[in-house]
């Protein structure tokens, strides 16, 4: 079972969150809203897989170009085969492709996207705030309770 | 001893002479009986050969090789294996060229290749135009003009080439008792000949020694560009300043144009038009009067002549500072091999005086005969230029002169007669076309050879098209014109006696066609002769200033790419930037940097030049080395220099003019003005 | 084992023996299928001679002078023409030549504005001869289709006949045996070709004179052709 | 409904209602620009088939117009970066309007920027031999060129951008999804992800926007060096210059700046946003194109200087045919244009107003290509030996594509913004809650 509650503006719902604790509970609304504490507050792993792809492209770029290098030893220009220095651009091109790429699945596994778990369909276009919470099955009717005395506008009450 | 052996030998012997590229001769020569299908693609064959894209004569060799040529044959695209010439190299064994080989010489592939020459005989209409004749035709009309002639009214226009084809001409001519071939008063150095006959007492153009030479004086000659054989005269010059241990030979040229010659000379006098006699009579004064050198050799007219010189006043005269002036005879009278070549790469009215005084301060010099000075002809070259005034040919044989290289009054014979041509000419009333130079064997006798005689091979290449080689025309004419008697000789090889250490005549013509010639060092020393009655009075004092309609000197001079003008239709020389504009595609008339801001002219603008004999349009080169108060027109451009010049002869030959009296006018913009490169000075940029 | 030593092609050209009559110009026409250009075309600035004589005048009537050189692919060792091309179309072989592959090429065109010598040429278009000027084309070197970068090669082709005739004949390859088609040709004898890394060819001689400068060294370009100045 | 929902409502209304309906001025200027985009292609179909011999290049002008445009438009694809990464991570508020504008011309720029290498190249259909594809002959690219790292960079700011772009979209797609039927309400509810408005989605993105705020910018610095270097890395007399990168990046911004306000008054006029776009985000961008004229002063002085003082005759050449030759004109316009304009009209305050600061964007963009047409042929027309001295013009094949490009970015955003709201839905409703 699960709740979803429908407030009208911020203070409601924070109140809300108050009352009923953040444990799980999940926050919809058609644009960001800050929370003063509570459910914003998410430890992230992004910024370590944009840092994690960046270092692999961009090592397996220049082993890559580097072993062209020798696969295909061609002088040019009285440069040594294997150069660094004009290799380094485009390692750093591709550790920053790579930070790219990081940066697009940390999102994705975050906004745990592709999980068919949708909110309240409402959310995204309105101007109301939604609140889900789990609810075990004999607490509903307290919950429900909690959360009209917070302001609420509606309160559903739906199977998982 | 096989071919390519027998290259490698003579190359060690002669000093490491031979190129590589001969030394690859493979033993088998394609014989012609080998169907041209059969050739192997990829292997390559140098074949002896001549080149005659000038009368110097250069041996060559000529690679050929298998490529295919695709002819339609019924609607259908054949592919047909034939053997063509790829590249000309100079032949290594050649006394002339000694494996070197120019521009023009190079492009000659592209006249036999070249998309316009003609496929066939041609006649032209009733409305003016050439239209394709089969040859039976051709050669009605031609023996019909002839039969129509009396003897005297016909003339034999040939250009100045010795060899089994003129011979072929003259036993025509004389068969049918026509007069002997004659030119056209252009490129058959007859100023040069006439000055040798006075300075030397000898009959052909001198050899001058300079790759032994320390100094060279060269007055009026451009033997690095448009003179007698640029590349004989150039292997000989690379020699002179650099080919010596611890001895850099210098040159001086004097010339009113900054020729090839000028480019490569330590310095350049450049002398008024008409100055380089003023200019030889410094020097011999000069060497005379104040370096003590004795005259006995001279002619005693001449050394009076120096004698008595005004120096100053020569060299006022001349148009070069005296200081240079003096500094040359300084230079030469020093030496320790010095020698003055005279000549006249532009023909003026004072030419023959001019280059035989230069000549004659070689016997001032005391080097005639020896190292590093002049030698006698190799052979005597005895063509005479067509008397203009006196001929009234009703038919004219063309032979081997470019259109540009015409001058007026002979362009008046061709308009008055049926011209028979064997190569394309804008005058040819029947175009009876010869076989490239490449496609027939014949045996060519080059005009500076030092005393040797050269062969060209047998033929090598079918020809390509429709063309009958001039022999056997004039042979099919005789017949025609009934005179048996005048059938030309048939093989080449009939020229030739047999030689020693040969069994017979074709024992020695096959030793000669392997190698491309044959040649025996004349040893019999000619010693010089002056002649008593030349010209060696002073020069005459420069006249009144012309009259001010024509205040400026025009000349036309034989470019570097194109020659007498015959070779402006090569693709490869087209292309070829002019040395001094840069220009391509065309000839640019040379206008100093004064003459040209008076008139408000820049590169490119159309110039409209006039004389008294007619006017041309060209477009304007503004270069910094013209001689003041001289425009300058090459041979073969869109404008066409000689048009300008009057029916004048050089004083003492039948040599035309090239430079008279002509006033320049500004017409507008030409269209185009391909140069490879505007730029003109490497000059740092001045900050601002 | 030791292993073969590549011979080091160069080339030297005395200014003093130069004339500046550019049948060099002519001969490489010849010798490497050279696309001939119309008037049109050059009006636009796209003649294409894998070898020019550069002319400049000095001074002012009557002192005057003119300071000119032949100018080709000066095959430099470190070739700033060669690191820029993304495709490798152009790179050093064991022998020091600058080489081009042709069919490797794109066209960016940037070796040739890194070139300082200007040498490089590009195909605007497929080249065309009217017929029957094509039977000419020398077998032994490519016709370059448009959009394709070109330049002069030493004459590669000739270097290759070279070595395999000697190879096929047991020899060791002598100096001046090969020579591209403008040493050959050169009237006035200016310009000697040949293995620099051989201190007796004579092309170190030469490039060993007094004389010997090389066409903006100070770039670092490190050119194989060597100019012996014009010098009394 | 609450007041404030009310109000919320209006403006979803107002930023949605150019998404709806095409009026015929519209159409009229798509189908022109649509004309002048395929006489473009015609133009490049042209030049594929017969060859480079359509374009003006010639010895020594190996690149002319194709890379002045290809500078040019990777110039103008930093409009998005700078105001919005430097703006979001320094969190300016006035930017939110701005943003989602600023980021399709970046895109849009980068695409049209990148078909120049291409449309340049001699034998186009190869070109992905610069790609290090596997291939029988194991012929690799050489990762040498300039022009690998070029196309490298590139690309990896074009993924990079292009994400950009589409993370803040996903919210706005979520909102199409619902807001509109049929078969563009799937196409959105696709894009959108499945975007339910959680809060952990809210927080990945706005921690994706920060960390790609950082990584574009770390992008698009390399980029226009890269561009800087295909240039610096040469032998060519002022173009073997150290400032070339950050010049680059500087002239790069600044033009991207110009750009912007440009397409901005053209939104705000034709969509009818005068109360989204307000005078204070004209005010504020004019401030920054100021600063940026200033800074393209500094770094143009400076090359110019250094190079005049030094005094280095092949430099010289190219120099003075700046300066004093065929380009002198140019020169004056350029400094005119990205400096004389801007400063006058910007620096003091009463004149600076919405026209005087889009004039001046215009202005910032011709002076611009200028700058990148001063950059490229002069040098190539004086190469160091001065005989190859050459000229350039471009023949009407280049002229026709450099309209297309023109023609292409207007056509692109003609269409960007009937597809998708062109500011921010959620952006600027949280700047209207904050």
């Amino acid at each position: 079972m699960k709740l979803t509650a429908k407030f009208a503006a911020r203070p409601a719902l924070e109140a809300a969150l108050r009352s009923a604790g953040c444990e799980r509970t999940v926050v919809y609304s058609a644009k960001p809203v800050e929370i003063a504490s509570g459910a914003a507050v998410r430890p992230g792993r992004m910024s370590l897989l944009a840092v994690a792809g960046a270092v692999a492209a961009g090592t397996g770029m220049t082993l890559f170009m580097l072993w062209t290098q020798s696969d295909y030893p061609l002088v040019t220009g009285g440069m040594p085969i294997k150069s660094l220095w004009p290799i380094g651009v485009i390692s750093y091109e591709a550790a920053m492709l790579g930070a790219v790429f990081g940066t697009l699945l940390g999102f994705l596994l975050e906004g745990r996207f592709f999980r068919n778990k949708s909110g309240p369909g409402e959310a995204v276009d309105s101007a109301w705030l939604f609140l889900q919470l789990p609810c075990p099955g004999g607490e509903a009717d307290r919950l429900i309770e909690q959360l009209r005395a917070a302001g609420a506008v509606s309160v559903e009450q739906e199977p998982d | 001893m096989d071919r390519r052996n027998f290259f490698k030998l003579v190359g060690t012997a002669s000093g490491g002479a031979v190129a590589g590229a001969c030394g690859r001769e493979g033993d088998a020569i394609i014989p012609l009986l080998v169907p041209e299908e059969q050739i192997v693609p990829g292997v390559e064959e140098w074949r002896p050969s001549v080149c005659r894209q000038c009368p110097a004569g250069c041996g060559t060799i000529v690679r050929v090789m298998r490529a295919e040529r695709i002819l339609e044959i019924d609607g259908e695209k054949v592919r047909k294996p034939i053997a063509a010439v790829k590249k000309i190299e100079g032949n290594p064994l050649d006394p002339v060229s000694g494996g070197r080989i120019c521009g023009r010489g190079q492009a000659a592939v592209q006249r036999l290749y070249h998309p316009d020459r003609p496929r066939g005989p041609k006649i032209r209409n009733a409305a003016g135009v050439l239209e394709d004749a089969s040859w039976d035709a051709a050669l009605d009309r031609a023996s019909e003009a002839l039969r129509a002639a009396s003897a005297q009214q016909v003339l034999y226009l040939a250009a100045a080439v010795s060899g089994s084809r003129s011979a072929a001409v003259s036993s025509f001519l004389e068969g049918c008792g026509y007069a002997p071939a004659r030119t056209a008063g252009t490129f058959d150095f007859e100023v040069e000949r006439a000055a040798a006959q006075y300075a030397f007492g000898w009959n052909g153009i001198p050899l001058y020694e300079i790759q032994d030479a320390d100094f060279v004086l060269s007055i009026g000659a451009d033997f690095l560009g448009g003179w007698v054989s640029p590349v004989f005269y150039s292997r000989r010059f690379g020699h002179m300043r650099r080919g010596r241990e611890s001895i850099r030979g210098a040159l001086f040229h004097a010339e009113a144009r900054f020729s090839q010659t000028a480019w490569a000379a330590d310095r350049w006098l450049p002398a008024a038009p008409g100055g380089e006699h003023a200019l030889a009579l410094a020097v011999g004064a000069l060497l005379l009067q104040r370096h003590g050198k004795d005259a006995a050799s001279l002619p005693p007219a001449l050394a009076a002549t120096l004698r008595e010189a005004d120096i100053a006043a020569l060299c006022m005269q001349s148009g070069v500072r005296q200081s240079w002036v003096e500094e040359a005879a300084g230079r030469l009278a020093s030496a320790a091999a010095p020698v003055v070549i005279g000549g006249a790469s532009i023909v003026r009215r004072n030419s023959v005086a001019a280059a035989a005084v230069a000549n004659a301060l070689n016997l001032i010099l005391g080097n005639v005969g020896r190292a590093g000075g002049v030698k006698a002809p190799s052979r005597p070259l005895d063509t005479a230029a067509v008397d203009t005034g006196a001929a009234r040919p009703t038919a004219v044989f063309l032979d081997g002169i470019a259109d540009a290289a015409v001058p007026l009054r002979v362009r008046a014979l061709l308009d008055a007669a049926t011209v028979i041509a064997f190569q394309p000419s804008a005058h040819a009333d029947v175009l009876l076309p010869d076989h490239d130079a490449l496609e027939a064997g014949r045996v060519v006798s080059p005009i500076t050879a030092p005393g040797y005689a050269l062969t060209g091979g047998p033929s090598f290449v079918r020809p390509l098209y429709d063309t009958r080689a001039s022999e056997d025309v004039l042979s099919a004419i005789a017949k025609r014109l009934g005179k048996s008697a005048a059938v030309p000789p048939a093989p080449y090889e009939e020229i030739f006696a047999a030689q020693d250490g040969f069994a017979d005549t074709r024992e020695f013509v096959s030793y000669a066609e392997r190698q491309g010639g044959w040649w025996q060092e004349r040893s019999a020393e000619i010693s010089a002769a002056p002649d008593p009655e030349g010209p060696w009075g002073s020069a005459a004092a420069p006249g009144a200033p012309a009259a001010s309609a024509y205040p400026l000197t025009f000349q036309a001079f034989s470019s570097v790419q194109y020659g007498d003008g015959g070779g402006a239709d090569l693709p490869w020389l087209r292309q070829l930037p002019d040395p001094a504009s840069s220009l391509m595609f065309d000839l640019p008339l040379e206008i100093d940097p004064d003459a040209a801001a008076a008139l408000g002219v820049r590169n490119g603008d159309r110039l409209k030049v006039i004389s008294a004999a007619g006017s041309v349009e060209a477009p304007a080169y503004v270069n910094p080395a013209a001689v003041p108060g001289v425009v300058s027109l090459g041979l073969g451009g869109t404008a066409d220099a000689l048009a300008l010049l009057p029916p004048e002869s050089a004083e003492g030959a039948g040599a035309q003019i090239f430079s008279c009296p002509a006033r320049v006018e500004r017409v507008g913009r030409s269209d185009r003005f391909l140069q490879f490169t505007r730029i003109d000075r490497d000059e740092e940029p001045a900050r601002s | 084992m030791t292993e073969k030593k590549h011979p080091q092609w160069a080339m030297a050209i005395d200014l003093d023996r130069c004339t500046g009559c550019e049948g060099c110009v002519v001969a490489c026409h010849a010798e490497n299928n050279v696309p001939l250009t119309s008037p049109d075309e050059a009006e636009r600035g796209r003649m294409k001679h894998w070898i020019r004589i550069d002319r400049y005048y000095e001074g002012t009537f009557p002192d005057i002078r003119v300071k000119y050189r032949p100018v080709m692919c000066q095959q430099c060792d470190d070739a700033p023409c060669e690191p820029v091309c993304p495709v490798y179309a152009t790179y050093q072989n064991e022998e020091g030549l600058n080489v081009q592959v042709y069919n490797r090429c794109v066209g960016t065109r940037y070796c040739a504005n890194n070139c300082p010598y200007t040498v490089r040429y590009f195909n605007y278009e497929d080249p065309f001869w009217p017929e029957p000027l094509e039977l000419q084309h020398n077998p032994d070197v490519s016709i370059r289709p448009g959009g394709v970068m070109e330049k002069c090669t030493f004459c590669l082709q000739r270097i290759q006949r070279g070595k395999l005739e000697s190879k096929e004949e047991n020899r060791e390859l002598a100096d001046g045996d090969i020579q591209p088609a403008c040493v050959q040709g050169c009237p006035a004898e200016a310009m000697a070709f040949g293995d620099i890394a051989d201190p007796e060819s004579k092309v170190s001689r030469w490039a060993g004179s007094g004389r010997s400068t090389q066409l903006l060294d100070e770039l670092g370009t490190k050119p194989r052709v060597f100019y012996l100045e014009k010098g009394a | 409904m609450t007041p404030a929902a009310a109000a919320e409502e209006r403006i979803r209304q107002d930023l949605l209602r150019p998404l709806s309906g095409a009026g015929a001025g519209y159409c009229a200027a798509a189908a022109f620009c649509a004309l002048i985009v395929a006489a473009g292609a015609v133009a490049w179909g042209l030049q594929i088939d017969r060859g480079m011999v359509v374009t003006g290049l010639a010895r020594p002008v190996y690149w002319g117009f194709y890379i002045v445009n290809f500078v040019f438009w990777i110039g103008i694809s930093h409009a998005g970066t700078l105001i919005s990464a430097i703006l979001r991570l320094t969190d300016a508020g006035w930017r939110k309007p701005v943003t989602r504008a600023a980021e399709a011309i970046t895109l849009f720029a980068l695409m049209i920027g990148g078909m120049f290498p291409l449309i340049h190249l001699g034998r186009v259909w190869l070109f992905y031999w610069l790609l290090p594809y596997p291939n029988e002959r194991l012929l690799w690219p050489n990762f040498r060129s300039p022009l690998v790292w070029d196309m490298t960079a590139i690309l990896t700011y074009l993924a990079g951008s292009f994400l950009y772009l589409y993370l803040p979209l996903i919210p706005d797609f979520a909102l199409l999804a619902k807001r509109t039927t049929g078969l563009r309400s799937k196409i959105c509810g696709l894009l959108s992800l499945g975007w339910s408005g959680a809060d952990y989605q809210w927080h990945a993105l706005e921690r994706a926007n920060k960390l790609m705020a950082v990584i574009i910018l770390a992008i698009a610095v390399s980029v226009h060096s890269v561009v800087a270097f295909d240039f610096s890395m040469s032998l060519a007399p002022m173009w073997h210059s150290t400032i070339f990168a950050p010049y680059f990046v500087a002239g790069a911004i600044f033009s991207g700046i110009g750009a912007l306000v440009v397409v901005m008054a053209a939104i705000r006029k034709f969509l009818r946003l005068e109360n989204y776009l307000r005078p204070v985000h004209f005010d504020n961008l004019g401030k920054l194109l100021l600063l940026m004229s200033v800074v393209w002063l500094y770094f143009t002085a400076s090359e110019h200087l250094t190079v005049w003082y030094g005094n280095n005759p092949l430099e010289m050449n190219v120099f003075q045919a700046r300066e004093h030759g065929g380009f002198g004109l140019a020169s004056v316009l350029m400094v005119v244009c990205n400096f004389a304009i801007p400063f006058v009209l910007l620096g003091i305050r009463k004149l600076r107003t919405i026209p005087t600061i889009v004039f001046s964007g215009f202005s910032v963009l011709a002076g611009m290509w200028l700058e990148r047409f001063l950059i490229v042929l002069p040098t190539l027309a004086n190469p160091p030996l001065r005989a190859a001295a050459g000229t350039y013009l471009p023949s009407a094949v280049e002229l026709v594509i450099t309209a297309a490009t023109f023609a292409s970015m207007a056509l692109l955003y003609l269409l960007f913004v009937k597809a998708v709201p062109i500011i921010a839905v959620w952006e600027y409703e949280h700047e209207a809650d904050g």
